[in-house]
């Protein structure tokens, strides 16, 4: 069920620059289901900003009614967010979503991440370890400074890192590491820019995997069609998917990027 | 609730507030939030003759104190809309408002006939408005004798009242009003979201894949009430008025401007219950403001009912 | 500061910045919060033939993001203009955009020949499109034929180049634009105010005096960006843009979407800073931008100067 | 000189039913010239509320550079002012406006205030006090709930209080309380709805005295025109007195009501 739930702030911390680590406590958290989902933030109480903000739920803890968001503060709702201090509360619609589908037998996974795209992966990858399954990740960044979650990530799996100058493991994109590295796996999960989820999609054309895309949104919900993209067997038709309801996370090759 | 009860052509509405099209889809995902049965009526997304993906992505943009949609009238087509959607709705009690888009005369006309059939369509909301299409759409919506011949063509053909939405792109909204009464409108909707647009910082490039998109949310509602301000004096048709409503104050405003019934639309991506929130807090304010009825506030800025309040007292 | 110098039809702006017209009086009161010589130019409130005192009070409500205004043209006359305002602000190194106002031709007329005839006075700025004001206004600020006209007239007896001020209340502002510079119009200044209105939640009448006023804020950004995109693509004339302008990303925004100078109107109210707060942000921010001269910016969203800066690199 | 100051919250206290007390430190202090003149006062940081609000400054203490503001949180903009908490800070621009004159010799002067028109003759008695002068208070409230500094002004002089239901001193209003008491004055100084001011003056037709009169502002600080007025010498002619930098304090009589 989504809820609409003004949560608590638990803590707020500044992981990297410009990037936050919100944790928030509330019933929200039971009705979590996949890795994956989002929420829909809303900043401050007023008319501006006007519309809530997306965020992928980074890990949850159902035990302490926790959920986990990283986000980077940006324009001009995300920064306001980044000013919310502990045990104020924030107003959060959620979770929304489908998330990434960790089922059948366990088999070796690929997790890739670009930027913010990567926090919703580390949820992904402990529920995996969780199940049985061996992770393998690779981070992107732009460089060292906006970089986080290196060694959480390191803890569960292997885990490359590439910057796009070199100043945090190796200077390059993600499809780099792949093409160097050439890791073994049997499902891939992305997340990340488009662009990058592009690429990947190109090179690893063929193999089993989900990736979760961003949109711009209105509602959230899948009610204002703002959100909707083609799909790759029908790129001039009127069928399609909206990112948030039917996704945000969909097979590789299904949706038209 | 007695004081909220309206009886408008086609509409017997248990209170004055519904969902405006566009914002709501076709009610099922705001079903999970609570029973539509609890709304007045529900405007439903706009339908075409065929089924439209609508406008390349981004589709919104965020402005001050309000958004820009260009969404393109996607939608999955009368078809659809008739097998799919009006029969899942008729699950709740509660009148639909469908909203009829087209490009031309001709689609316009079928649209209106076809869904106008359905069971729990009970009024047509005639889209002469809608700033994000290419085609058409402008001409219907801005000049008089076009929105005129248009009303009568569609009025003609459909089995229930025909409310025409109004745009505020227009130098003179009384013209436009008088022109559609004129040609036989049961009622007014009013305003459709204005044109505006947003540039990205970074690129200087439209924010919106569709360069300009229509401005909604509190932003506009000066413009809206103004409009029917000015409408409800010169027109008798009743009005359903939106733009930027969020509470039962706003509401208030719109009546007291000149509406009958009101429409929300962009708060519902703020606030999925606001359809709901507002209904409950009507009564209550409605007492504060010693009304026995909403429908005794519709107008009461330029003295609709002043000497019938008199006279009463 | 070179990246801000810009050259107008009667105006060298040291930069684009000047406060709008009739939210800086004269000049007199900001003058006590900084040298008004840092401003690019200052539109000067709206002078009339005869001394106006304007509308009943009240003349201002706020709105959701904005404020509706509806002072009605107060001003002390030409005369008064002549002989105490314009000399006063002579000892400022400022040019002055004179605001030309008048309930028939030849009322502008007078005013515009006199008025361009001042020594600090190096541009007028035609107002026929003031919401605020019943007689005349309207069809000038609305009927191209009407606009063009008047334009024409004003053009001949103005010493100084002409730039006329669209108002947004109009189905098709590129048509008004399109009249005016048949017109003569050296340039245009867009947008001025919507037309609004705010209803008082307990007695449900007009918060303004006058009833309806001109909406201006943040709000109404994203409508004037629309508007100067579209009109700066179809005429050659300069645009001088305003409508929500709070930041030096505003300005950038005005200039992508086509405008060669902004003016600032409501934001004063809020920051008496706000012009000179602008001016210093701006250079920065065009560094950021990785822009030599603002004027790159000019008409960036649709591609104006796309080949040009191809080439130059 | 009209400062811009980002003021600091000494203290915030609701000292009756939604009449907020807030103290304010900073030197725009230094720059007031006469009890009588006001401050506009931005509350939040965003565009709603956009505008301004003018509150009159109640009294200032010039060696601590601290001013009191007393409002009634009524509208969007008042409300939002009441949850400013201690420590944090206020945008305020003023001294706005011409206060009361307290020239001439010393004398009897009488105070009269309505609701939230009673906060600047507090600062206005204090000062005539200070200054020699005898003076007597008559305030006027709707009921004992919205009532406050009786005791205040009390301290200063002879106080008589009026509320409309008779919950708090005499009932009825202030004209009441003139025409049954009739005090001896030769110079009264008034503050309150501008119905008040109207039958005070003619009530007190001939007398010596001072009104203080409010008006919807934009700048407030005489540029915009928004806040003017008439003179009772010319009611239809274009002359005008400005309430933001002409008044708000005008002598009875000069201005059309
Ligand atoms: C499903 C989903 C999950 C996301 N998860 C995360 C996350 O975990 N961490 C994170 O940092 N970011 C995430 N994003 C991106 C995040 O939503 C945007 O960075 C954020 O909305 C920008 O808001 P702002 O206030 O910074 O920018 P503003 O410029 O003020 O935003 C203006 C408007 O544009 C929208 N917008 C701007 N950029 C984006 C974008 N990239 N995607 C979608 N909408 C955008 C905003 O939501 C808002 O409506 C996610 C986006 C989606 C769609
Ligand atoms: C010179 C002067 C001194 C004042 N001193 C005090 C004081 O000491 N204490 C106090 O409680 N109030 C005082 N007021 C009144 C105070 O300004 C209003 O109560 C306040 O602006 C209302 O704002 P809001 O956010 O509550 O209402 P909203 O309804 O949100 O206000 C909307 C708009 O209307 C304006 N407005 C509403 N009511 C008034 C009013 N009565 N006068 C002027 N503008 C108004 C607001 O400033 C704002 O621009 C004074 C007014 C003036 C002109
Ligand atoms: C995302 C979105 C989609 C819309 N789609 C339609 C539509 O299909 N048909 C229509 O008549 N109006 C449409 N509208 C306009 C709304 O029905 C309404 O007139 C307008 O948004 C003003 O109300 P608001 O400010 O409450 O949103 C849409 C508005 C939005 C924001
Ligand atoms: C109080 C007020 C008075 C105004 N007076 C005039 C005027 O005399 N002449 C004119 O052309 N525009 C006038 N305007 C319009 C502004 O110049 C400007 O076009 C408009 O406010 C939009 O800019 P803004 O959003 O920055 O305020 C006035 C605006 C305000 C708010
Ligand atoms: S955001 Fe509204 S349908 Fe996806
Ligand atoms: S408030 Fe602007 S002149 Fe008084």
């Amino acid at each position: 069920m989504i809820v609409n739930e003004n949560m608590v702030v638990l803590s707020h911390e500044r992981i990297a620059e410009n990037i936050y680590e919100l944790v928030l406590q509330g019933n929200l958290v039971d009705e979590i289901k996949a890795p994956g989902q989002f929420v829909h933030v809303k900043v401050g109480k007023g008319i501006d900003p006007l519309l809530r903000r997306p965020i992928s739920i980074a890990s949850h803890d159902p035990e302490q009614h926790t959920m986990t968001l990283i986000y980077r503060a940006e324009g001009k709702g995300t920064r306001l967010l980044s000013l919310v201090d502990r045990s104020e509360r924030v107003d959060v619609l959620g979770p929304l979503g489908n998330g990434f589908s960790v089922e059948g037998q366990r088999k070796t996974a690929l997790l890739i991440g670009g930027g913010i795209g990567v926090p919703p992966l580390y949820g992904l990858s402990r529920k995996l370890v969780e199940n049985g399954w061996e992770v393998k990740h690779i981070l992107g960044f732009q460089n060292e400074s906006v970089s986080f979650y290196e060694n959480k990530f390191g803890e569960l799996g292997l885990t490359y890192v590439a910057t796009v100058d070199g100043s945090l493991g190796s200077a390059g994109f993600v499809t780099d590491v792949i093409s160097e590295e050439k890791p073994d796996f049997d499902v891939f999960y992305s997340c990340g820019p488009t662009p990058m989820l592009k690429a990947l999609e190109r090179q690893l054309e063929g193999k089993h995997g989900f990736i979760s895309l961003e949109e711009r949104m209105g509602c959230g919900i899948g009610a204002c069609f703002a959100c909707v993209c083609h799909k790759q067997d029908d790129p001039e038709g009127s069928s399609y998917v909206k990112v948030c309801s039917d996704g945000p996370v969909f097979p590789a090759g299904a949706v038209l990027l | 609730m007695k004081s909220l009860q309206i009886e408008l052509p086609g509409l017997s509405l248990k209170n004055p507030v519904m969902p405006a099209s566009g914002c709501f889809g076709f009610g099922r995902e705001y079903s999970q939030f609570y029973d539509l049965s609890e709304l007045g009526a529900i405007m439903i997304k706009a339908t075409t003759e065929e089924a439209r993906f609508g406008n390349p992505t981004p589709r919104v943009a965020e402005t001050n104190g309000g958004m820009l949609n260009a969404i393109g009238l996607q939608n999955p087509g009368l078809k659809g809309v008739m097998e799919n959607e009006l029969p899942w709705l008729s699950q709740f009690d509660v009148p639909i408002i469908a909203n009829v888009a087209g490009s031309q005369v001709e689609d316009y006309v079928e649209v209106a006939r076809v869904i106008s059939s359905a069971e729990n369509v009970t009024a047509l909301e005639l889209n002469i408005s809608c700033p994000n299409v290419k085609t058409g759409g402008i001409a219907f919506g801005t000049i008089p004798e076009v929105a005129k011949e248009l009303t009568e063509k569609v009025k003609e053909v459909s089995q229930v009242p025909l409310y025409v939405k109004l745009s505020p792109n227009v130098s003179n909204i009384v013209d436009m009003a008088k022109a559609v009464e004129a040609g036989g409108a049961d009622g007014l909707t009013m305003i459709n979201t204005l044109l505006g647009m947003r540039l990205d910082m970074k690129t200087g490039k439209p924010v919106l894949a569709n360069k300009t998109g229509g401005l909604s949310g509190p932003a506009i509602k000066p413009v809206a009430i103004r409009m029917i301000y000015e409408v409800s004096q010169q027109v008798d048709l009743p009005i359903i008025g939106m733009g930027g409503i969020q509470s039962a104050e706003d509401v208030i405003e719109y009546f007291y401007a000149g509406a009958s019934a009101i429409a929300v639309g962009t708060a519902n991506f703020v606030d999925p219950f606001v359809c709901q929130r507002i209904i409950n807090e009507l009564p209550p304010l409605l007492e504060e403001l010693g009304v026995e009825h909403i429908s005794e506030l519709t107008g009461r800025s330029w003295g609709k009912h002043e000497s019938s309040t008199v006279h009463s007292t």
